[in-house]
């Protein structure tokens, strides 16, 4: 038997398997097609303190191996949440993760403490890096200053796993991450969508209401792999990587450049049954190579 | 087997086997495909989100409404209109391709309370509204289906249309029935107009007009709506409509709505 | 007739349409399949003082809708260039644009005194962008103090049109873009290649011997876009631009996000008269919506 | 037409259509295109870079050798091993089919001053060879194939080569010929060896190995190379081979390069 359990900090996992913020919604919308329970976790739709409607439509637009989105954080607020929606998934016998968001630093505290009282919430990923909302979001993850004023704020006010998820819209990701490690992350979640832009030649107008949006799927894969080498070289804290994974063999390419756990996005919409098929496929490629714990392959790239 | 109109079925994701095309033009086509199970039960207005392989470029799942289900070879067939590249590899699969499949997505129509309803269908509009049509037929309503188009070549289906109901047409070259649009024709002029429902789909300016002809008369209308979609089930949204009380994902909260929900 | 003619500062191109530097050679080698002289320009190899080997083999990789490349400024030096080959080149009725390169400033300054006698290259790339060296190279264009200082420098030793080449490898291109124009530049090309990555999962190594390369082709393309609207409104000059351009569409949609003129990169290799037909599809859409002047439609983009 | 072995042709980009496969085992097979013009000569080692359609997740095009021209029937073949997505599109294909096709791509083989010539291949690097060993019958010169491969089943069109000389086998498991590697095979082991030229074409531990016995023996030897290509006609410089003057390009100062020039 090879081992899957993986670990961020003293927060055990099933398995390396989780599905991405935005792209599983809560949970539920995936109960028709699989077992949440086998999945190691999984990290729901972004909450704000408030009710947000999100950016008009046209929101998304298909683009060379991937896709762009400007939902721009639609979500009732974080009280409809602990009063009509966690009630409904606590019991999945899995990890939830929460991403949040804010304009500002104070919407942010005070979301993280109305989770703190969430039992079966054990982790927040802190997101600074939504490019999809004109406060707040990625403008706190492109400048090192107001990333390290966030996390330390929620850092303070948080008695969970703290993982902060970066923006690659920067010049030095493995810069950011040390400083959002100094500013006491427990794991830095990456990466989160490239601003990108469409545009429809014929008609002349772009793709999406808001001209850019956040840019998902394979064709991202190449840099977000460069950039968890990158950041897994810097920090000391748990890596988990994202962008681009379709299958198993991209989940053990982000695990070999040093991701401890992977989130699953855009491969969900296609297919809503991937996130087991990857599982299967990880444990399949650990016997074939007749390694006995996931763990050993995090950052084991051989140069 | 017991069917409920009113259960809400499991959606699942199945590849389905490729059993023929019927082309209706040189870019509109009928594609009848067959599960390897049962048809769970497919409520008129569901779609489904049908995956495009072989082709570079297309990289998301396409909707399309579900036209017809036959569950006694446990077959869907899909009403399709070539537009792009993922439509047109559709039109190329050859029996016993095999596709994978998500469905039934969305919501369905409401059953009028009353008996005489009008279907306005504008373009591949008309997909939904064949298993629509068996429907009310099974609940004794008297429909009458309004198709549009361009002119004659684009007005097809008709007469299997006829076996639920009166047709109607119209074409903007008079090719064929009244000449004018969808919303010119006679039947919205008379004065006793007697439809109970309206129901309607099609290119979003045609909708409107349609839904704006049943405000001014007082009478219901439901709207079947195709927004862009990445995933189809509620995971991205992406899909939304803007509705009285905020977004909506069309995907699961429609694709029908209620045109005095929709912000329009 | 429609009018395909653009001009960057007083230099008159023939059409939009130029190949982009390391994806056309020195023009020659694309001889066999097209016309060069349809060309609006081509821009040759990267040069630089002094002979380089380049990075060990292997230096490819694909990945989806691109590919990964690593070459590193191969190239025989400066002074080959101009004994052996701008002679056969030079006669081609097409602006030949050098793209140069170099460790130092000095460097930088060297190659473009030694260019300045070539009478049939009218304009110099400068490249402050490659991500495939060790030094130099990017290394400049991620720094807005080290980018003006080699664009001054250049700028003084250059009697021809200054163009500099930007890498997307930054937080804010716009505000570099602006910082390059100060220091002199006639015209902004964007962008290089991003910093990426490609692991195999069976072996566990490494694709390319560098570990990282440079990303290009169709899967770029929404982020190139979203950079030259950025750069576009943030300049007075001509913007260059390019980034996964495969066809007529594409190179309409880098024009309405604000591009004088456009670099046709990674779809030379799957298609050597891709250029060709780029013009021929740039000229039936001018005709088709009765636009006149192919510089009617830069940065004309309705939002 | 006249034909010379020494004229250098104009590469092109031209569409084929696919006539027919032959399968030789249930992932190696021969692939057959008609051109709709002439051929142009094609040198032994000479390849094309064949684009793969209708396959996501294949971007490039795929460089494959040159097994066979039939300047009568203006048709090329193709040797072909299934290793990926794009080499097993290929096999998919059907006849009718078309395929962009840029070729004659690369440099050829040296005529080698004196009679005798070994020509060692692995695995599908006998794919240049046919060419190679008809032009050596034109010229009158006495080849040896020595394939090998790791069992039988790898050794595919002996009776094909026969026509153009010897062939000796080598099997790893001994299941035909001699067992062992190519490089363990009797003839390199002779005391009279008696060939004047060896030619290589396979994986590289195997070509090198080759060229280990061949500097060992004194004999001029030429290996044709099969480096990762993007473009396959000098643009991008990707394919480079590191030679003793300095990294050369496999796709135009190849494949086919002196082992002496390598630096291996
Ligand atoms: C609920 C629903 C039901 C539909 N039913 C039918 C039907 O029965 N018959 C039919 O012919 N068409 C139907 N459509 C429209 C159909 O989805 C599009 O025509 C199809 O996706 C186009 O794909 P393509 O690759 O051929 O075109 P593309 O080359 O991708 O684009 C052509 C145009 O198609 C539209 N489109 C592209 N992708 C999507 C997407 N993911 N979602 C929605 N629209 C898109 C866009 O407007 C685009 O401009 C339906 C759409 C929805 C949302
Ligand atoms: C000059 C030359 C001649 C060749 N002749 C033949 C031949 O006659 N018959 C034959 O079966 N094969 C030949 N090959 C190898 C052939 O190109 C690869 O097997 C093919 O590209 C694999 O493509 P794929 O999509 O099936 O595999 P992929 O899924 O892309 O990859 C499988 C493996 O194939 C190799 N490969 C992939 N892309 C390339 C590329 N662009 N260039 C080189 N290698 C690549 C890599 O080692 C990779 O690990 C030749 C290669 C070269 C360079
Ligand atoms: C439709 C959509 C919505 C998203 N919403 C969020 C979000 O609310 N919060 C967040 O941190 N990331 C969000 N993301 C980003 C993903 O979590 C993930 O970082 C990104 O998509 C890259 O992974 P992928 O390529 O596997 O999709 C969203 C992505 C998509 C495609
Ligand atoms: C193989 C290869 C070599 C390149 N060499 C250079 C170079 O020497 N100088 C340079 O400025 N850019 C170089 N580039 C970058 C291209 O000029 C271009 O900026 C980039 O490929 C994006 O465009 P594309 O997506 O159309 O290829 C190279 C790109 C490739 C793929
Ligand atoms: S299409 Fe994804 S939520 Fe509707
Ligand atoms: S493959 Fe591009 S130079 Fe050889």
């Amino acid at each position: 038997m090879v081992d899957l359990k993986i670990k961020i900090q003293d927060l055990e996992f099933k398995n390396p398997v989780t599905t991405a913020s935005g792209t599983f919604a809560y949970g539920e919308e995936f109960s028709d097609f699989l077992d949440l329970n086998r999945l190691g976790g999984f990290f729901i739709k972004g909450l704000t303190l408030e009710n947000r409607e999100g950016n008009p439509y046209p929101r998304m637009a298909e683009t060379a191996s991937g896709m762009l989105n400007s939902v721009g954080l639609q979500n009732k607020g974080i009280d409809h949440f602990i009063s009509h929606i966690y009630p409904r998934i606590k019991d999945y016998d899995t990890h939830i993760i929460a991403n949040i968001n804010g304009s500002t630093i104070e919407d942010y505290i005070t979301v993280t403490e109305k989770l703190n009282d969430l039992e079966k919430i054990p982790a927040i990923e802190l997101n600074i890096s939504c490019p999809n909302v004109k406060e707040g979001g990625m403008a706190f993850g492109i400048r090192k200053k107001s990333a390290v004023e966030v996390t330390e704020a929620v850092r303070k006010a948080c008695k969970k796993i703290l993982i902060v998820k970066l923006t690659p819209n920067i010049t030095d990701i493995a810069e950011m991450a040390r400083v959002v490690e100094g500013a006491g992350a427990d794991s830095i979640s990456l990466v989160n969508t490239f601003l990108g832009m469409a545009i429809d030649a014929e008609t002349r107008k772009p793709l999406l209401s808001t001209v850019t949006g956040g840019l998902s799927g394979p064709c991202i894969k190449p840099i977000a792999l460069r950039m968890v080498w990158d950041v897994f070289k810097a920090v000391k804290v748990p890596v988990i990587g994202m962008g681009g994974i379709m299958n198993a063999a991209d989940a053990i390419e982000f695990i070999l450049a040093g991701s401890t756990a992977i989130q699953i996005g855009t491969a969900n919409f296609i297919d809503p049954q991937v996130s087991l098929k990857i599982i299967d496929g990880i444990e399949d490629y650990l016997i074939r190579h007749k390694v006995k714990a996931v763990t050993d392959l995090t950052g084991a790239m051989e140069i | 087997m017991t069917r409920n109109f009113f259960f809400k079925n499991m959606k699942r994701i199945e590849d389905f086997t490729v059993i023929q095309h019927h082309w209706l033009n040189e870019n509109t086509f009928l594609i009848e495909l067959k599960s390897s199970g049962q048809l769970p039960v497919i409520l008129p207005g569901n779609f489904a989100q049908i995956q495009i392989n072989n082709t570079p470029g297309v990289f998301l799942r396409r909707p399309f409404s579900i036209y017809n289900a036959d569950y006694k070879n446990n077959t869907l067939t899909f009403y399709i209109k070539i537009v792009g590249k993922g439509s047109r590899e559709l039109g190329l699969l050859k029996p016993g391709d095999i596709t994978s499949i998500i469905y039934p997505l969305g919501n369905t129509f409401s059953l009028p309370d009353k008996d005489k309803v009008l279907i306005v269908g504008g373009g591949f509009g008309i997909a939904p509204f064949l298993l629509l049509g068996k429907s009310f037929r099974e609940h004794q309503k008297k429909t009458t289906f309004l198709i549009g188009g361009r002119s004659k070549q684009d007005i097809m289906l008709a007469s299997t249309f006829k076996k639920y109901g009166d047709v109607l047409i119209t074409t903007e070259d008079g090719s064929l029935g009244e000449k004018g649009l969808v919303t010119d024709h006679s039947v919205f002029n008379n004065n006793n107009f007697g439809y109970d429902m309206i129901y309607t789909c099609g290119p979003d300016p045609m909708m409107k007009a349609v839904a704006n002809i049943a405000r001014n008369k007082n009478i219901p209308c439901e709207a079947s709506l195709e927004n862009m979609m990445a995933c189809g089930f509620g995971a991205c949204l992406c899909c939304v409509v803007e509705t009285t009380s905020g977004n909506k994902c069309v995907c699961t909260e429609g694709p029908v709505f209620n045109i005095n929900d929709l912000a329009w």
